[in-house]
């Protein structure tokens, strides 16, 4: 293996930012979701990364287990943005705004 | 809506210097740790994906003993959990997507509207149009 | 005899069951809870007398037990580890025989109560009866109290009781405000009592009167250790507790200058004032004293202030008595001054004569408030001795007990109070012939002795002997034999107790008669008379004036002149057959005396002048500083809260904002502390 | 510098590209596909570290379903007030 750790490292830093900057600047949740899918696979990639580094099987079996979890999460997630969309005929977050003060 | 990709910029885009920052300081962080130069890697001639396996089963007899992959911890009760988890999820998912209509589930999907179809009101969460009409909006069908 | 003691707890528990028989079924009852109370008040006498003999006849000669364990803990002293808050017995032969003197008096009170309350019509007999079950429990459980928690706990109890009797008639004008006052003013001793416990709890761990873990062994220790106790020497400190627990007994027993109350306390009934004065309240706090002498006789600054209040108490009270037109009035301030010589006598060192005068003065003054309750019932509720006069005759048995009550108080061979008056005074001068301090204490005391025989025999005089002032005097209400048995009774003993202790023929003749010497030299180690001579021994020097026997016959000498020139006086002026107010002769004088020399208006003073600015001021402190800062607070907090709520948009995204804005500052933090930017 | 450093490079280019394309584009439906692009990109890095298992499950399970749920969502909940009439709201699946 030839490329060096800290690349995939650094891959990942900027892969889970851009999903970070895709949740603070956009306000479909649907955008949410998406942003949020590439923030999980950016740390799926440091779980793998170090799985290799440390020869050891934990980090790829975990990042299974994240993938299961967010296929879960996007179920869940679709359902609420479906209700959301009912209720308020959009999907844009900042239009509930029912539990503020 | 054939029409081009657009890019969405402007003044939106101002609490994104947050996740910039951030990068920013995680990189500093990552280019300042000392990661040493090789990987480990894992040994030639065994199978990632059955040792995966038998991780997730708890094969512990199966796993290779020679080498250093066979350091990996069970995980069947977690793998037993994830998957209690997605069928949770799938529940959850069903009941969210689901109307009811004065108590009453009505299909989930469903391709031909059962009430009238013209309505002009937005649905409630809880089923049914507000003016409480017992027709189940024809508004979104899946 | 030994068994006896088991039943120690029911010598407390009778009066108190007579108590809630008196609140529950007293006026149901005929008459209305007299008879609960006297046969509980009877069987507590015969239990205490049972005691008597179980602590005469057994092999250890006293009684102690721990009935009962409210509170353990491992909170060490200052020295001593562990303090444990108990409720226990301590029946040795001087808590014995102070049972026995406050179950007799209390017997012998409802006794007379029969006439002097049921008999006139009372209301509210129930509440009466049912306040003098619980007064007698209060102070029988505090005679036997073996630590001094408890015994405060009944100290205060007793308080109480005093302000529930004392405003027994709480209809009129005077009645509550006597009671608030002696309530009060006692509590203000008992503040600094509280202290003195708390103080003596956590410096020896353990509040045992007795016993070798009792706080008076580890005060005995501590000093011997010679080691600091709170940054005093240990002897000045034990004075400093000691003086403590003095402040509740100079509330309780009326010592200057805490002793206003008493003369006011008067508005209660005669019979609740009987109790007060010989048995319970004011006896109180001289048993205190006599009970933990073990702990003041380690210090000799105590005892000095101890005997020093006492003898200028005396003095002080009896020159007041003089001129009081009230029989009651008179019969208070001579308590204050008996009481007085009692602490004098306790203070010297002279402990079995202060315990001697404590019982003999609890058998006259009873019987001299008991005799004025009949003589006011003769008189139909008059109380002015001007209004009396010539009722020698027509009340013989009245007279003759009065009259020997008044001859024991005024000190005349050999009455009781002779006896007990006598030895107080020989074991003030043998003292203060080497210390000059006592020896004042000593004057003022011999002093008080001519005031008493003059305003004693002024008051039989007037009450009894001349013609008749008024109406009701020429033709008295009849008393029966609820009056007359008790006064009998108490008349006899007033004749005879001083045969307890003849300690000034004992020392001239070399007679083997001082039974009550004798009597309390045995008990629990640590507390008997043997034990305290010899702590003493290291406190007072003794001197005589030539020899033990002269020195014996010149201190009983004076007494008695100082008695009969008293007594001589009375006569003279007031045994006449109209006799008239000899006060203009005072001068000056008069006005400050007849003013109480100006006790309460000085109080008073600095309650309003001193206490109520210092209040107002520590009000004012409250309502603004304190207030004002728990206010500013609150309404800092509102404030911040209505400006911070806002961040509470609803939408998502500031929330993540801020989250991210979170974790920034986190790893920033972590990461310069850490060192992850090197 | 060997190829896979070159593979790596392209690769991150096209993820990093892609991700950004998520995040900028306008349009819902834009996103979801390049999101499709970043998921496979992704996959890619994982053969690179002897993850073939995990590789194929991600193509599965995200591009295969994750993907797909998301573009279903974008399809129900598009909204296009000048095309389609808010009463008659049917959305192809």
């Amino acid at each position: 293996m030839n490329v060096p750790i800290e690349y995939f490292v650094l891959l990942s830093m900027a892969l889970f930012s851009i999903g970070l900057f895709g949740i603070l600047t956009r306000r479909n949740a649907l955008m949410f979701l998406m942003s949020v899918e590439i923030m999980v696979n950016a740390a799926n990639i440091n779980l793998i990364a170090f799985a290799l580094y440390h020869g050891n099987l934990t980090g790829q079996v975990f990042a299974l287990f994240v993938m299961a979890l967010a296929a879960a999460e996007v179920a869940i997630g679709l359902g609420i943005i479906l209700v959301l969309y009912r209720n308020f005929r959009d999907v844009d977050v900042t239009v509930p705004t029912t539990m503020r003060w | 809506m054939t029409n081009g990709p657009q890019l969405r910029l402007g003044e939106s885009l101002l609490p994104g210097i947050l996740a910039v920052a951030l990068f920013g300081v995680m990189a500093m962080i990552a280019l300042n740790t000392g990661f040493a130069d090789e990987m480990v890697g894992f040994p030639e001639g065994i199978s990632v994906t059955s040792e995966i396996g038998y991780a997730l089963f708890d094969f512990t007899a199966l796993q290779s003993t020679e080498g250093s992959i066979g350091n990996t911890e069970p995980f069947l009760v977690s793998f037993l959990l994830v998957a209690v988890v997605l069928d949770a999820a799938l529940d959850a998912a069903l009941v969210l997507a689901k109307r009811e209509t004065e108590g009453k589930p009505i299909a989930a999907l469903s391709s031909v509207s059962t009430g009238d179809s013209a309505s002009t009101q937005p649905a409630a969460t809880d089923g049914g149009a507000e003016d409480g009409s017992s027709r189940s909006s024809g508004g979104e069908q899946r | 005899m030994e068994g006896l003691f088991d039943y120690a707890p029911a010598i407390a528990l009778f009066p108190l069951a007579a108590f809630v028989i008196a609140l529950a079924f007293g006026p149901k009852l005929p008459k209305k809870g007299a008879i609960p109370g006297i046969v509980a008040t009877a069987g507590s006498l015969a239990l205490s007398l049972a005691m008597v003999a179980a602590v005469a006849g057994g092999e250890e000669g006293y009684y102690h037990t721990t009935l009962f364990t409210w509170a353990a803990g491992d909170a060490a002293g200052e020295v001593g580890e562990g303090i444990e808050f108990t409720f226990g017995i301590l029946i040795d032969p001087l808590a014995a025989l102070m049972l026995v003197i406050v179950s007799l008096i209390a017997f012998l009170v409802h006794v007379f109560s029969l006439e002097y309350m049921n008999a006139e019509g009372e209301t509210g007999l129930p509440r009466y009866y049912a306040g003098l079950g619980l007064f007698t429990f209060s102070m029988l459980a505090f005679v036997y109290a073996d630590n001094l928690l408890m015994a405060f706990m009944f100290f205060e109890l007793v308080g109480l009781c005093s302000f529930l009797l004392i405003g027994f008639w709480f209809r009129t004008r005077s009645a509550p405000s006597a009671a608030k006052k002696a309530f009060l003013v006692t509590r203000f001793g008992d503040y600094f009592f509280l202290i003195g416990v708390v103080a003596i709890a956590a410096t020896f761990g353990t509040l045992q009167f007795a016993g070798d873990d009792s706080f008076v062994a580890a005060a005995e220790a501590a000093i011997d250790d010679g080691g600091q106790l709170f940054g005093f020497d240990a002897e000045t400190w034990v004075t400093i507790t000691g003086l403590l627990v003095l402040g509740g007994v100079i509330g309780k027993s009326a010592q200057f200058p805490l002793h206003t109350w008493l003369p006011d306390a008067m508005e209660g009934p005669t019979t609740v004032s009987a109790l007060i004065h010989a048995a319970t309240m004011v006896a109180a706090g001289v048993y205190l004293v006599a009970r933990m002498f073990g702990y003041y006789a380690l210090s000799p600054t105590a005892l000095a202030i101890i005997a020093f209040v006492g003898g200028f108490t005396a003095l002080f009270a009896a020159t007041m008595g003089v001129v009081k037109d009230d029989i009651k009035q008179v019969l208070a301030y001579s308590t204050i001054s008996q009481y007085g010589y009692m602490m004098l006598g306790l203070g010297v060192g002279g402990y079995v004569a202060g315990v001697f005068h404590l019982m003999n003065h609890a058998f006259f003054k009873a019987l001299l408030f008991l005799g004025a309750g009949a003589v006011i019932i003769l008189m139909h509720h008059e109380q002015d001795m001007w209004k009396m006069g010539g009722l020698k005759n027509k009340a013989p048995v009245t007279y003759y007990t009065f009259l020997a009550g008044a001859l024991a108080l005024a000190g005349i061979i050999p009455f009781s109070g002779f006896w007990s008056k006598d030895e107080i005074l020989y074991d003030a001068l043998i003292v203060g012939t080497e210390q000059p301090l006592i020896m004042a204490a000593y004057a003022m005391g011999l002093l008080a002795v001519f005031f008493t025989g003059f305003y004693t025999f002024r008051m039989v005089f007037l009450t009894f002997h001349g013609e008749p002032r008024s109406d009701v005097a020429e033709d008295p209400h009849p008393v029966g034999w609820a009056v007359k048995f008790p006064l009998i009774a108490l008349g006899v003993l007033a004749v005879v107790a001083g045969v307890a202790n003849l300690a000034p023929v004992a020392k001239l003749t070399g007679l083997e008669i001082e039974f009550l010497n004798e009597w309390l030299s045995s008990g629990v180690e640590g507390t008997t008379y043997v034990a305290y001579t010899d702590a003493l021994a290291a406190v007072y020097d003794t001197g005589y004036i030539g020899t033990e026997s002269t020195t014996v016959l010149i201190a009983a000498g004076l007494s008695l002149l100082l008695a009969f020139s008293g007594a001589g006086l009375a006569w003279k002026l007031y045994n006449v057959p109209e006799p008239v107010a000899h006060k203009e002769r005072l001068g000056s004088v008069r006005e400050t005396i007849e003013s109480n020399y100006y006790q309460d208006e000085y109080q008073v003073w600095l309650a309003e002048g001193l206490t109520l600015p210092l209040a107002r001021a520590a009000d004012r402190f409250d309502q603004t500083v304190i207030d004002g800062t728990v206010n500013g607070v609150s309404s800092v907090s509102l404030f911040g809260s209505d400006r911070v709520k806002r961040i509470q948009t609803g939408i998502v995204t500031n929330y993540a904002a801020l989250i991210v804005t979170g974790f920034i500052a986190l790893v920033i933090v972590l990461g310069v502390l850490g060192g992850w930017f090197l | 510098m060997t190829y896979e450093l070159i593979a790596f490079a392209l690769f991150a280019f096209v993820t990093l590209a892609s991700a950004l394309g998520v995040v900028l584009l306008a349009d819902p439906w834009h996103s979801a596909l390049m999101l499709g692009v970043t998921l496979v990109s992704v996959a890619v890095y994982y053969v690179m570290l002897a993850a073939e298992f995990v590789a194929m499950m991600q193509i599965l399970v995200y591009v295969g379903g994750v993907l797909i749920l998301i573009t279903f969502a974008v399809m129900l909940t598009q909204r296009d007030d000048a095309d389609v009439d808010e009463t008659d709201e049917v959305v192809q699946t």
